[in-house]
């Protein structure tokens, strides 16, 4: 037991090296391309990190929203930044100049205290804490739910859950204000993009359902799901994927508001019967987190796909 | 007997690994590296899995991960393709000696 | 009826209904101005309701969920929460008639989707009671935020928008790495629970080192500033209105509230630094606005050294009572009417003459002398002059400096005072001034011209009803004991 | 000192690391990557320090607070993709130039 304890404290040693320096390459490579890269990386070994913090429900959303999704985005993004106008070299190396010693030795002073002062106050908390786990364990009971975090996000602070339903479809109105129409990709003449995605987007659609299902008593749930549904999603834009144009517009916005907006209807609801905002009744809690659920994965699928098109959908006509 | 069998699986499968990232590191282009990547991690990670299988509880577990070996061969082979592809069609040459 | 009435939800419903009637609106694009207008109205009613509910109950305390602290998220409303969300709900009525007629069809359907989540984030955050469910009331409102500054396009504006995204992002971490903090300090994250339970050590310096330069940095506190004007002056007229008034409020309405409840472990010189901050700002603010040339610059600049004047209250307030802190609610109040007025004011100058230039404002007096009377009353109340709102917060910040010998601040609201008459009487000198018509000016919208006159006019009038707006600050007795108790 | 303090402690150092790269760093896709490492970084403090607790399990309210902060996360940086697309459409410049004037 001590040899296994031994080596998994070297493996934490290594890990924590590893994204230390992956964080510090991302920030300092030179080029973009490969601090995106870097960074994607980096979002996978942190899932590493959630695993060795017992934490599979994070670790689940690190992989898939984190690094999987944040990552394309942001590839996508410097895709259209290179299509858009060649500049950005010329305006890099005219600030470049600008960059006295100075101004990059006292950031970095800076971050030292930083890290002393934090890293300080870090060691000065207590050893042990319970936080809120004897009073999450006292009342899992009356949760409707047996997984603890899927407790906490969808029953004891579901409100935050709600909340959170509308920041995201916030960024999504930001990002189509901003946007503008954006045409569907035409459809790829790639012949393993396609099969990839026959085979690949049924069992993305299988494991968001599993995942789902799952989070109501093992690691998983409506944000996991989600995730995984908007990488189907994802991967559907990417191969050309034709949709109507009546179905772009009012369908897929009552999907994209379905999540946020059985949040608001059950906890109205919730309010008018039982007295109190999202109070489920002990015996229907289940049912009805599941029902949130269901709606949110939609949701959460449908905006990040949408997300990452970065424009209002609109049909490309075909011939 | 078992735990004897899942260990040298295990090895073999980490073996594999450190072929593959040896080839990632060492080879001369874009093209030999990812065949490096692929092929051994494949291999690497199929002897992992059924190390790891021979250690599962109960049948349903063994699945999953046969499952997950099944989806990571066909997204890292089709991955594969398409950087290569992506590669070529950008004009970037295979390595000649 | 009257049960029916002081027992209803107003609080949860003022969460509910903006949330529900952005969805309605997104979902509905050719609605989207009836939905707004209906949704806005029914907020600012379920305002007068929990308003005559707290009058008769005292607080509202709602456990979401049923479990209550420290497991579930509370919801609290007392007099400062209850004066916040009139002045929102106030402004945001005025700016939604406004904006009826301000956009087109195109711009209407993509601002009122964010304005009413924007309002349903807003209401949330004031009625909120738990540090983590404000980090993430803090982004919608802070993410509501830039999409509204981005909508006009344009590249000033889009940077702009940029500036404020960075700036309130950053903010968030900042004040999300406190909260993770005291949590763990604490095991909580409930105001009243952490308020018993936090002592002075480390982490909690560092929460709320942290914690208050997030804050600061939303509230555009100086140096933080640097975001706004360019923010707030590239954003359209209704937006620049609600940014100002209302967003930059709601940070520091959190700033008021964790300050007044939890740290009072705070160490020494903390408030000091904040009311020079204060100082600076208001001299360095004023400054900037008086060097402007353009409208809507200058009126951002101005918000720069108002929030000055908020910050004020901490160095005053360690030994002060309850004046000190009614005081900055004034300030909150009247700075809200008085600025979304001012920025509605320069948008219908815009829509007008096509520009903001302040030295090219020909005759404007002459052709909408509405909107001109409202800048004028607006300068009023933001000059400080009796009898506007802006004159009872800085008449009993005066007072309370004056008692307590704080003759620093004292000099310091002076300067502030004259040089904001000195940026509003430019504006207005010119607006007076014969210069020859270079353009076709365009009509401006009875609506547009009328609603800014009565945001106006609703910033002078609140200087008269001092002691019904002192009553609900009194509610709950939160303002007044952690005065009296400092 | 333990694991869970040692991740904690990696935690606070990735928030400086994101926050040097937001000073330092230029361009508006770098500031968007250090914010998001600033992000992960505050995440990983919240849950390692949960692991203090004297049951088996760690404390399960940081998980649900950083599931929620992961979307609140990747909502902010598309948002701010796409707003940094637009600003380079408009601008010709993927970063944010500083009027002398507005310098305090």
């Amino acid at each position: 037991m001590e040899a296994l304890d031994f080596a998994l404290g070297l493996f934490d040693i290594l890990l924590v090296f590893l994204v230390l320096s992956l964080a510090w390459l991302v920030m300092s490579s030179e080029d973009l391309f490969r601090a995106i890269v870097l960074f994607v990386a980096f979002g996978l070994l942190m899932a590493l990190v959630w695993v060795r913090l017992e934490a599979p429900d994070i670790a689940l959303a690190e992989a898939a929203i984190g690094a999987g999704l944040t990552g394309a985005l942001m590839m996508a993004a410097l895709d259209r930044l290179s299509s858009v106008k060649p500049i950005q070299k010329v305006a890099a190396s005219a600030q470049r100049k600008q960059l006295s010693l100075s101004s990059k030795v006292l950031p970095l002073i800076a971050l030292v205290l930083i890290v002393l002062g934090l890293g300080y106050a870090l060691l000065s908390l207590p050893e042990i804490a319970d936080g809120l786990t004897p009073n999450v364990k006292e009342n899992m009971a009356q949760s409707g739910v047996k997984n603890p975090v899927t407790a906490v996000l969808l029953n004891f602070r579901g409100y935050d859950t709600l909340l959170e339903m509308v920041v995201l479809l916030l960024a999504l109105l930001s990002v189509w204000s901003l946007g503008g129409e954006r045409k569907l990709s035409p459809r790829s003449t790639n012949p393993i993009l396609g099969s990839l995605c026959r085979v690949l987007v049924p069992v993305l659609i299988l494991v968001s359902c599993y995942l789902l299902w799952v989070g109501a008593d093992a690691p998983g749930g409506a944000f996991q799901a989600g995730s995984v549904l908007g990488a189907a999603g994802v991967l559907l834009l990417l191969s050309g994927w034709h949709v109507e144009q009546k179905y772009l517009l009012w369908p897929l916005r009552f999907i994209l508001i379905l999540g946020s907006g059985v949040f608001i209807i059950m906890a109205a609801v919730l309010l008018l019967i039982q007295g109190g905002l999202l109070t489920y009744p002990v015996a229907q809690a289940g049912w009805m987190i599941l029902l949130l659920e269901s709606a949110a994965t939609l949701s959460i699928g449908a905006t990040l796909a949408a997300l990452f098109l970065g424009g209002v959908p609109k049909s490309r006509v075909d011939q | 007997m078992i735990d004897f069998f899942s260990m040298l699986f295990l090895l073999a499968g980490a073996l594999f690994f450190l072929a593959g990232t040896v080839g990632l590191l060492r080879f001369p282009d874009l093209y030999t590296r990812l065949h490096a990547l692929t092929k051994a991690d494949n291999v690497g990670l199929g002897l992992m899995i059924t190390g790891l299988a021979l250690q599962a509880e109960s049948l349903s577990v063994a699945g999953k991960l046969v499952l997950i070996w099944g989806l990571v061969l066909l997204a890292g082979a089709s991955v594969a393709y398409l950087i290569a592809r992506g590669a070529l069609l950008r004009g970037v040459l295979p390595w000649k000696r | 009826m009257g049960d029916l009435l002081t027992d209803a939800h107003w609080g949860v419903l003022l969460i509910l209904l903006p949330l529900f009637g952005g969805l309605c609106s997104f979902l509905w694009p050719s609605a989207v101005k009836f939905i707004g207008l209906a949704t806005v109205s029914a907020v600012a009613l379920s305002v007068v309701g929990l308003g005559d509910q707290l009058l008769a109950t005292g607080v509202y305390h709602h456990a979401v969920g049923g479990w209550g602290a420290p497991l579930g998220i509370d919801l609290y409303a007392d007099g400062l929460s209850l004066f916040m969300l009139m002045v929102t709900a106030l402004v945001g009525l005025g700016v939604s008639i406004y904006a009826l007629d301000y956009f087109d069809q195109d711009e209407a359907r993509r601002f009122w989707p964010l304005w009413l989540l924007l309002l349903g984030g807003l209401n949330a955050l004031f009625l909120s009671a738990d540090i983590f469910n404000l980090y993430v009331t803090l982004e919608i409102v802070g993410l509501a935020g830039v999409g509204l500054a981005s909508l006009s396009g344009g590249g000033a504006a889009l940077d702009g928008a940029m500036r404020y995204l960075m700036a309130t992002l950053l903010g968030s971490l900042c004040y999300l790495l406190g909260v993770a903090l005291l949590y763990h300090s604490a095991g909580t994250v409930d105001i009243p629970l952490l308020a018993e339970r936090l002592e002075s050590t480390p982490p909690v310096w560092a929460a709320l080192g942290l914690i208050c330069a997030g804050l600061a940095l939303k509230t555009a506190l100086f140096p933080l500033h640097f975001w706004l004007p360019k923010a707030h002056a590239s954003a359209s007229a209704p937006v620049s209105a609600l940014l100002s008034a209302l967003v930059v409020k709601a940070s520091f309405y959190i700033f008021l509230r964790l300050w007044l409840e939890i740290f009072s472990v705070r160490t020494e010189g903390v408030d000091d630094l904040l009311g020079a901050l204060g100082m600076a700002a208001i001299i360095w603010g004023s400054l900037q606005a008086l060097q402007q040339t353009r409208l809507k610059l200058m009126i951002a600049y101005s918000t720069v050294s108002q929030v000055g004047y908020l910050f004020l209250v901490f160095p005053l307030a360690a030994i002060g009572t309850f004046s000190a802190w009614s005081a900055v609610a004034y300030l909150v109040l009247s700075h809200a009417l008085a600025k979304s007025a001012m920025f509605l004011v320069a948008g219908n100058l815009m829509h007008f003459g096509g520009h903001d230039r302040i030295a090219d404002l020909d005759r404007a007096v002459q052709r909408l002398p509405i909107t001109v009377g409202a800048f004028a009353l607006a300068g009023v109340s933001i000059m400080g002059l009796p009898p506007s709102g802006g004159f009872i917060g800085k008449w009993l910040l005066l007072n309370e400096a004056l008692n307590q010998g704080r003759w620093d601040l004292v000099f310091v609201m002076m300067i502030g005072g004259v040089l904001a008459a000195a940026y509003i009487f430019k504006v207005l000198g010119f607006a007076f001034t014969q210069a020859p018509v270079t353009h076709e000016p365009k009509g401006v919208p009875a609506v547009m011209e009328w609603s800014a006159l009565l945001l106006a006019v609703a910033a002078i009038v609140v200087g008269f009803l001092a002691s019904p707006l002192m009553l609900i600050l009194g509610i709950g007795e939160t303002v007044e004991l952690m005065g009296a108790g400092q | 000192m333990n694991s869970p303090m040692i991740y904690a402690l990696l935690g606070i150092t990735l928030f400086s690391v994101g926050l040097y790269g937001l000073i330092v760093r230029e361009h508006l896709l770098r500031k968007i990557l250090a914010l998001n490492i600033m992000g992960s970084g505050i995440f990983l403090m919240l849950v390692a320090l949960g692991k203090r607790s004297a049951g088996e399990l760690p404390d399960p309210v940081p998980h649900a607070m950083v599931i929620t902060g992961i979307v609140v996360a990747v909502s902010a940086t598309a948002l701010a993709l796409t707003l940094m697309l637009k600003l380079v459409e408009a601008s010709g410049s993927a970063v944010l130039h500083d009027a002398p004037k507005d310098r305090s």
